[in-house]
């Protein structure tokens, strides 16, 4: 409102966020909005408690990788804006990892370009995760299933 | 531009990969002659066989193992990816 | 936090809400969570401005259909719990219609659960919309392409 | 309960319906002897065949044109939804 939203906005953060109020900052009236935000797990992959989960990323490229597969979902399925913000660094459990929300004039175009660019993000922008647990880290070999 | 730097690239590990080798950065003189390709970077730096699900980015775009590097390129090896 | 989440929350309103803040209020540290949310169009079903849209219900068998909605396809995906707030009376452009949010510990799932609900919602609940321009009121005839 | 309320129903229209017949609730007596479907129901509202897209609920749950109307039964007719 007032402010023009443009049309494709990409933030890696380094600290904690609130996915609430950055939605309801971003959010315009456009006549629909998917969203989807991911947190951490309480759990490891190997089911044991997890201390904290690190995520290490390649700077530029992913921003960059990221950009061009939010540019092409948009233009697939008829959308008009996207958000997506994604945590680097030490985060704690319950800690919200990842939010894409994109708006659309349509239900369907919102829902499927939201749950296209989350699949994009995971399979092709380079992030990688390392759970920490008693001063020991593991990279994690794979996405969860979908 | 110094002479080094004229004829060196850059390699880049990530994750796993660091932990493996040992370090994060380095620079890599280009042999006067020969023609290097993105694979031979991975064979010089002895790390065994490159596993398939290690891509391979040179200036921050994926390429295949035969693409040429070039003085000045930055050349990355990444695991698989595990944001999202 | 503290207080243990409903595992299904239905309300209608009958006055304006913000999307953002009810999710902030609702949301779990549940590793996914989908969302959607309607807002009214600018512009009526035959292209012209909008003044107002209003929507009838009915009471009981609307918010029960609902809550049967939720609870088959809460067990059918595999989600934790399920958010659904719906105007009723009159509403203004860019005001929110619905809100779907739906949490679970993978992301298909959050994702599928919150796609259908609302799918279940515009085809199964008992609701009427009336698009009202220079005093003149038109029923809607069907729902928007998906 | 009076006579008239046990031996009544209640008969409910909504949206373009309730433009159509003028009202929006009616209470109806049940005939002494005769069973009585809610397409029986529908029929003696006098609004035309009923549209094969307005649905009939008994007690706020969809049921079929052939389904018995007891006395005290709730008996909607519902045009196609439009919400969410």
């Amino acid at each position: 409102m007032g402010v023009m939203q443009e049309k494709i906005t990409i933030q890696l953060h380094n600290t904690i966020f609130d996915p609430w109020l950055q939605l309801a900052a971003w959010s315009s009236q456009t006549a629909a909005a998917a969203t989807f935000i991911g947190r951490v797990r309480e759990v490891a992959q190997d089911g044991r408690p997890l201390e904290a989960l690190e995520l290490t990323h390649y700077p530029g490229m992913c921003e960059e990788i990221i950009r061009q597969d939010a540019q092409r979902l948009l233009m697939d399925h008829d959308a008009s804006s996207v958000l997506v913000l994604h945590r680097v660094g030490r985060m704690l459990p319950s800690e919200v990892i990842v939010l894409v929300a994109v708006e659309a004039d349509l239900r369907g175009p919102a829902q499927r370009c939201c749950t296209a660019l989350l699949e994009a993000i995971k399979h092709q922008a380079p992030f990688w995760k390392r759970e920490w647990r008693d001063g020991q880290g593991t990279w994690v070999s794979g996405n969860t299933p979908l | 531009m110094t002479k080094s730097q004229e004829r060196s690239f850059q390699v880049l590990l990530f994750a796993s990969l660091r932990d493996q080798a040992g370090w994060t950065k380095q620079r890599v003189m280009l042999p006067d002659q020969d023609l290097v390709t993105a694979e031979d970077v991975w064979s010089q730096l002895q790390l065994g066989p490159r596993p398939a699900s290690v891509q391979i980015a040179i200036n921050r775009e994926l390429v295949s193992p035969q693409t040429l590097v070039h003085a000045g390129d930055e050349v990355a090896f990444l695991p698989p990816f595990t944001g999202g």
